[in-house]
């Protein structure tokens, strides 16, 4: 019986395989633990999707709210470092076996690996949707234009079609405004706005037109896309004739959810479950995130599509329950670090967008305010609905004007003012509340802060006639002061002339450029973008 | 509980058990498939090498392959409606060394004492017919009339067809016990409590068939392995015969979508285990590839794009159980092909239709009796 | 025995519809209408599709099209896509080279 | 914020200089690389398919079965899509394969870099 010459396994306490948010924050809380610990990942940089993601975070403090996606990995990774762990890169595990061993693709050859614990931290990868040309090159996912964009500074097109409006189809199509690309419009089958109205009213005011309860009929050209024709659907999702628009565009972007990417549990054998709700495939997993096979762990999401927070959570919470696995802390010691994770989890599992309210019609705020319907069913809200929120106030003078109308679990902006006028309170998704009693001193720091760019400083009377709106501007070129060009709406129509009056960087606003613009004060609450003349 | 009639029962739907559907569903035999996993094809019939060749087979199971290859490949893509992509175009059996010449011999005289055209050549002759293969072959026996198919696609074309006929299948179903009834094989009990009744039932469940048959007193001697295969990506055409290594190192062939599947081995077959389903170990598919490479060097860049395991049924002497068990009246064996059932399934599925139908077969089966395991001494 | 057990389920006939020509598996090129007419022909399994199409069998391994292979195929025969089983998953995860995969070097420690 | 623009070459257009977020886009060292025998240049270590994508090429390859042309769909090497015949190797990914000097990237047809009429 020919035996192989091959000396020893290399074996480690834990193998984590993904160095992406969940990945990393695993690996970390292990070896803070003192276990053993390498992280395996095929990409070239490590960090997953938060190198991707530009914007700013939602949540609280401790959920790292307002910073950016992909600062929060350069955090991360430099954590991991502190903590000792061992990060691996264009390190592509081809196979999860028996008895906990993988097998790792590195240059031209492969390695073998056991752990006496394996954090699966995959992740997931973009759905996909079909219609007539689907195939054509310069249909993209959403993914893949951020892809382009964020990691390689590459426009995916200079005219892009976005389908899908949940966080991903908002959030990108704002990103590849700012990478210098036109969005022809945003599409979406669904009569309502998937994502947070927030990321849509940024992206709706900027004048791309929202067109909700319609889908693609069909993308054009021969070799690759020229153009696209999109028409309105019944709710059974069938088309209506009379109702098609054609745009010219050269990219289409597909936005239509994720996928939890699972294979490497389904492989070694773990029990799954087809869950629509998280996604998709996925492992059935305890409360510790263990799966059917003792010691195999899932964490983020592979495990049920969330945010990039609830995976980073998700992945310290797997690092210490490996930990416990592993004989390196107690259980008493493993609940004392799990409190606060479940706190922290449990807090961003809440407010209109929790997992637990998915496909629940929501029709008032947690404070019995109707909610905007405008803003679902158009991406923006209705000038008729503005007034009715906690964080639109008057008074004489500059005062923040918060157009945040959903109960998300987000507050630095109560953090941000200095001077307390804005109030979100103890359950963080309350809506943000101004206090017009405060005097407000134009800090412009709230503006910066809001990670949903939905906070405006507005004079809505200097005196001689006009309004002064400042708005947070992250586009290329910025406009110089003494501009002149045109406001537009919350609907992206243009609504009077303007005048840029004051431009204002700095360091603490983190790359948001506050734009102060004049207007006939008959405006203030109307104007809330500039458009410079051409 | 639920009670069936049929005038056939057929105990596995691998592609023994749906070609003889097929064949008896042909003759308006009315026959029910009971197949234990969620799969048609499942087993060794989907995870297998492809190849069709007489050569290298024992002469007690080669009138068979040779009746299959002369009377019911050449027709069967039209007759089961898919494209089983046969190939007649010859087995190479490789070899570098004075040890590797000799297996081949033996393999070669054997074969040609029970008529098969087969014979021994050269290197230069072997790359003749492939080019890429490496200088070190020096010897290889060649079988003309030897080839290789597309065994998910024969295997579901004769489910196909059999079921379009009327045969009737019910995956998912797990068959606990067989039963006499007054002295003759009559009813087949399900793990849901059903009971199936038929005046002739084959069992054909490969390694499964040994337990059922148990149940009636009747042993089939054989134990299982775990063989393990994998395939490339599609590549531009290279070669269209089927190969294998005196060293058997490795077996397979280039499909017509252009993937190489080979299989091979790491050495440790009979003593992989699996987690419930087959799987693949971790050292046998780099061991394949090495196979490979020391042959063509020119696949050493071909990517490989999946890997699988499967079980075969090994049979105490290397050749299946096949035909009736008269101590059991109404009862047909098919099992123990010792992974290479595919190239003679055709051959199996039409003579055991026609001895469920006549009580007869045109090849003479009697060598391949399910009593004929004897005592050495 | 479920729902899909009994491979003689009357599930009516193939009837060629709009939107047949799609193609739904981008690596080996399979329509809508060709998952939906093998489904007729008994291939009521995502594997039984897989093996008998290839639709899932191509360069990516099926990460492209299963979840739109299983919302076909679940129509076809009128069940939840949760009814059917998940596509299978095997080594390796991504395209490898033979020579790599042989590469077992082990002693060299980078 | 000043915005000054390291080089203006027409079919640079697709390419990022100043990010309003991100700031300069860092490259590696400018390399040339051959895309179906022309002569064209890339930053070394962006994909491949970045550097053809700034040239404005938008078809990798040619499907076997109808010959329809395919890119980039997913750019994190999952869909396969972006496949191409690098240094004469097919079904290369590049959009995750890193551009190094020298490299010839072909168009595929098929499994191979000849155009189907004369395969």
């Amino acid at each position: 019986m020919p035996l192989p010459e091959r000396n020893d396994m290399k074996r480690y306490d834990l193998i984590v395989v993904g160095a992406g948010p969940s990945g990393l924050s695993a690996a970390i809380e292990a070896s803070k633990r003192g276990v053993k610990t390498i992280v395996f990942d095929e990409n070239a940089r490590p960090g997953g999707q938060l190198f991707k993601q530009i914007h700013k975070f939602f949540g609280s403090k401790e959920h790292k709210a307002k910073i950016r996606g992909f600062v929060i990995g350069q955090q991360l990774l430099d954590e991991a470092g502190k903590a000792g762990v061992e990060v691996v890169l264009n390190a592509t595990v081809i196979g999860l076996y028996q008895d906990k061993e993988i097998v790792v693709k590195t240059g031209d050859t492969v390695h073998h690996y056991k752990g006496d614990s394996i954090i699966i931290a995959t992740g997931a990868s973009e759905n996909m949707v079909t219609f007539d040309g689907w195939t054509l090159p310069g249909v993209i996912g959403a993914g893949a234009a951020q892809t382009l964009m964020n990691l390689h500074g590459i426009k995916p097109g200079k005219r892009v079609l976005m389908l899908g409006s949940g966080n991903v189809g908002l959030v990108v199509s704002f990103q590849l405004m700012q990478a210098g690309c036109e969005v022809a419009a945003l599409v979406d089958a669904a009569p309502e706005i998937g994502g947070y109205g927030v990321h849509a009213a940024k992206v709706a005011r900027t004048g791309v037109p929202f067109y909700l309860s319609h889908t693609i009929v069909k993308a054009e050209g021969t070799d690759h896309v020229t153009g696209v024709t999109i028409a309105a659907v019944d709710d059974h999702f069938r088309f209506i004739p009379g109702t098609e628009k054609h745009f010219d565009v050269d990219t289409i972007c597909v936005a239509v959810g994720l996928s939890p990417m699972s294979q490497l549990l389904k492989m070694a054998g773990c029990r799954m479950s087809d869950d629509p709700k998280r996604g998709g495939q996925v492992p059935i997993i305890d409360g510790h995130g263990e799966t059917s096979i003792p010691g195999l762990f899932a964490a983020g999401d592979v495990s049920g599509i969330e945010e990039a927070s609830s995976a980073m959570i998700e992945g310290r919470q797997a690092g210490i329950y490996a930990a416990e696995f592993l004989g390196f802390i107690s259980k008493t010691e493993m609940d004392n670090g799990e409190e606060k994770l479940d706190a922290a989890l449990d807090g961003l599992r809440q407010g209109m967008f929790a997992p637990k309210n998915r496909g629940k019609n929501i029709e008032k705020t947690e404070e019995g305010i109707d909610i905007s319907r405008n803003l679902l069913c158009r991406g923006f809200i209705g000038d008729d609905e503005i007034e009715r929120f906690p964080g639109v106030t008057h008074k004489a003078g500059v005062h923040p004007v918060i157009e945040c109308t959903q109960n998300i679990p987000c507050n630095p902006c109560q953090d941000a003012c200095a001077m307390h006028c804005i109030m979100v309170g103890k359950v963080i998704t309350a809506l943000p509340a101004v206090d017009p009693s405060l005097k407000c001193a134009d800090c412009g720091m709230c503006v910066a802060s809001c990670s949903g760019q939905a906070i405006f400083l507005v004079n809505e009377d200097c005196g001689d006639g006009t309004a002064t709106v400042t708005l947070p501007y992250e586009f290329l070129p910025v406009p110089d002061e003494g501009t002149r060009g045109r406001a537009l709406g919350r609907n992206g129509q243009e609504v009077c002339d303007a005048e840029v009056v004051k431009i204002r960087t700095s360091p603490a606003y983190d790359h948001t450029t506050l734009l102060t613009m004049s207007v006939p004060k008959e405006f203030a609450m109307k104007a809330r973008f500039f458009k410079a003349n051409a | 509980m639920i009670s069936y009639k049929a005038d056939v029962i057929i105990i596995g739907g691998g592609i023994i058990g749906c070609a003889t559907a097929y064949y008896l569903a042909k003759n308006n035999i009315s026959v029910t498939v009971l197949e234990a996993s969620d799969y048609i094809g499942n087993g060794g019939s989907s995870r297998n090498g492809g190849g069709v060749r007489q050569s290298g087979r024992d002469p007690r199971e080669l009138p068979l392959v040779m009746y299959g290859i002369r009377n019911l490949w050449p027709h069967l893509s039209e007759e089961i409606g898919v494209d089983t992509e046969y190939h007649q175009d010859g087995n190479l059996r490789l070899g570098k060394n004075v040890h590797h010449r000799e297996i081949l011999q033996g393999l070669t005289d054997r074969a040609n004492k029970v008529g098969l055209d087969v014979r021994m050549i050269d290197g230069d002759e072997v790359r003749k017919i492939i080019p890429y293969l490496s200088d070190e072959v020096t010897v290889a026996s060649w079988c003309p009339t030897d080839g290789h198919a597309n065994p998910l696609t024969t295997t579901l074309g004769y489910y196909k067809t059999a079921r379009k006929l009327g045969a009737r299948f019910y995956t998912g179903v797990k068959v606990m016990e067989l039963r006499k009834v007054k002295g003759e094989l009559r009813r087949v009990l399900t793990d849901d409590g059903s009971v199936f009744e038929a005046d002739q039932i084959m069992v054909a469940a490969g390694y499964e068939s040994r337990k059922l048959l148990g149940s009636v007193g009747i042993d089939v001697p054989m134990t299982r392995s775990l063989l393990e295969a994998l395939v490339t990506e599609a590549e531009p055409h290279m070669f269209d015969q089927m190969l294998g290594t005196a060293d058997a190192d490795f077996y397979g062939h280039q499909t017509k979508h252009g993937s190489f599947v080979f299989g091979g081995s790491s050495g440790f077959e009979g003593f992989n285990k699996d987690n419930g389903t087959p799987m693949t170990s971790s050292i046998t598919a780099p061991a394949i590839c090495r196979g490979i490479m020391k042959y063509f060097p020119d696949l050493a860049d071909a990517k490989i794009v999946r890997t699988w395991a499967g079980w075969s049924d090994k049979s105490a002497d290397g050749v299946p159980v096949l035909g009736r068990v008269e101590e059991v009246p109404g009862l047909i064996v098919a099992c123990a092909f010792t992974g290479h059932g595919f190239g003679i399934a055709p051959a199996i599925g039409d003579q055991m239709a026609k001895l469920i139908m006549s009580g007869t077969t045109d090849i003479d089966i009697s060598a391949l009796h399910y009593d004929r395991f004897k005592a050495k001494i | 025995m479920n729902t899909l057990s009994d491979r003689s389920r009357d599930i009516g006939e193939f009837v060629s519809q709009p939107g047949d020509e799609m193609i739904i598996c981008r690596c080996e090129e399979i329509t809508k209408g060709e998952i939906r007419r093998a489904v007729h022909e008994g291939m009521f399994t995502m594997t039984e599709i897989r093996r008998y199409l290839r639709a899932g069998m191509g360069l990516c391994q099926g990460q492209t099209c299963s979840k739109l292979v299983k919302g076909i195929v679940a129509r076809e025969l009128k069940v939840s896509p949760a009814d059917l089983e998940p596509a299978t998953s095997r080594v390796p995860m991504r395209p490898i080279e033979m020579k790599v995969f042989a590469n077992e070097n082990e002693d060299e420690d980078e | 914020m000043e915005q000054e623009l390291i080089w203006d070459l027409e079919q640079e257009k697709q390419r990022i200089m100043v990010h309003p977020i991100l700031g300069r886009i860092e490259k590696g060292r400018r390399v040339k690389f051959t895309y179906d025998g022309r002569e064209v240049e890339g930053y070394e270590g962006e994909p491949i398919a970045a550097a053809l994508k700034a040239q404005g090429v938008m078809i990798h390859r040619y499907t076997a079965k109808k010959h329809s042309p395919r890119g980039i769909f997913c750019a994190i090497g999952r869909c396969t899509d972006c496949v191409m015949v690098v240094d004469g190797e097919p079904n290369i990914r590049t959009c995750i394969t890193p551009l190094r000097e020298g490299m010839t990237v072909q168009t595929q047809y098929g499994v191979s870099a000849e155009p189907f009429e004369n395969q």
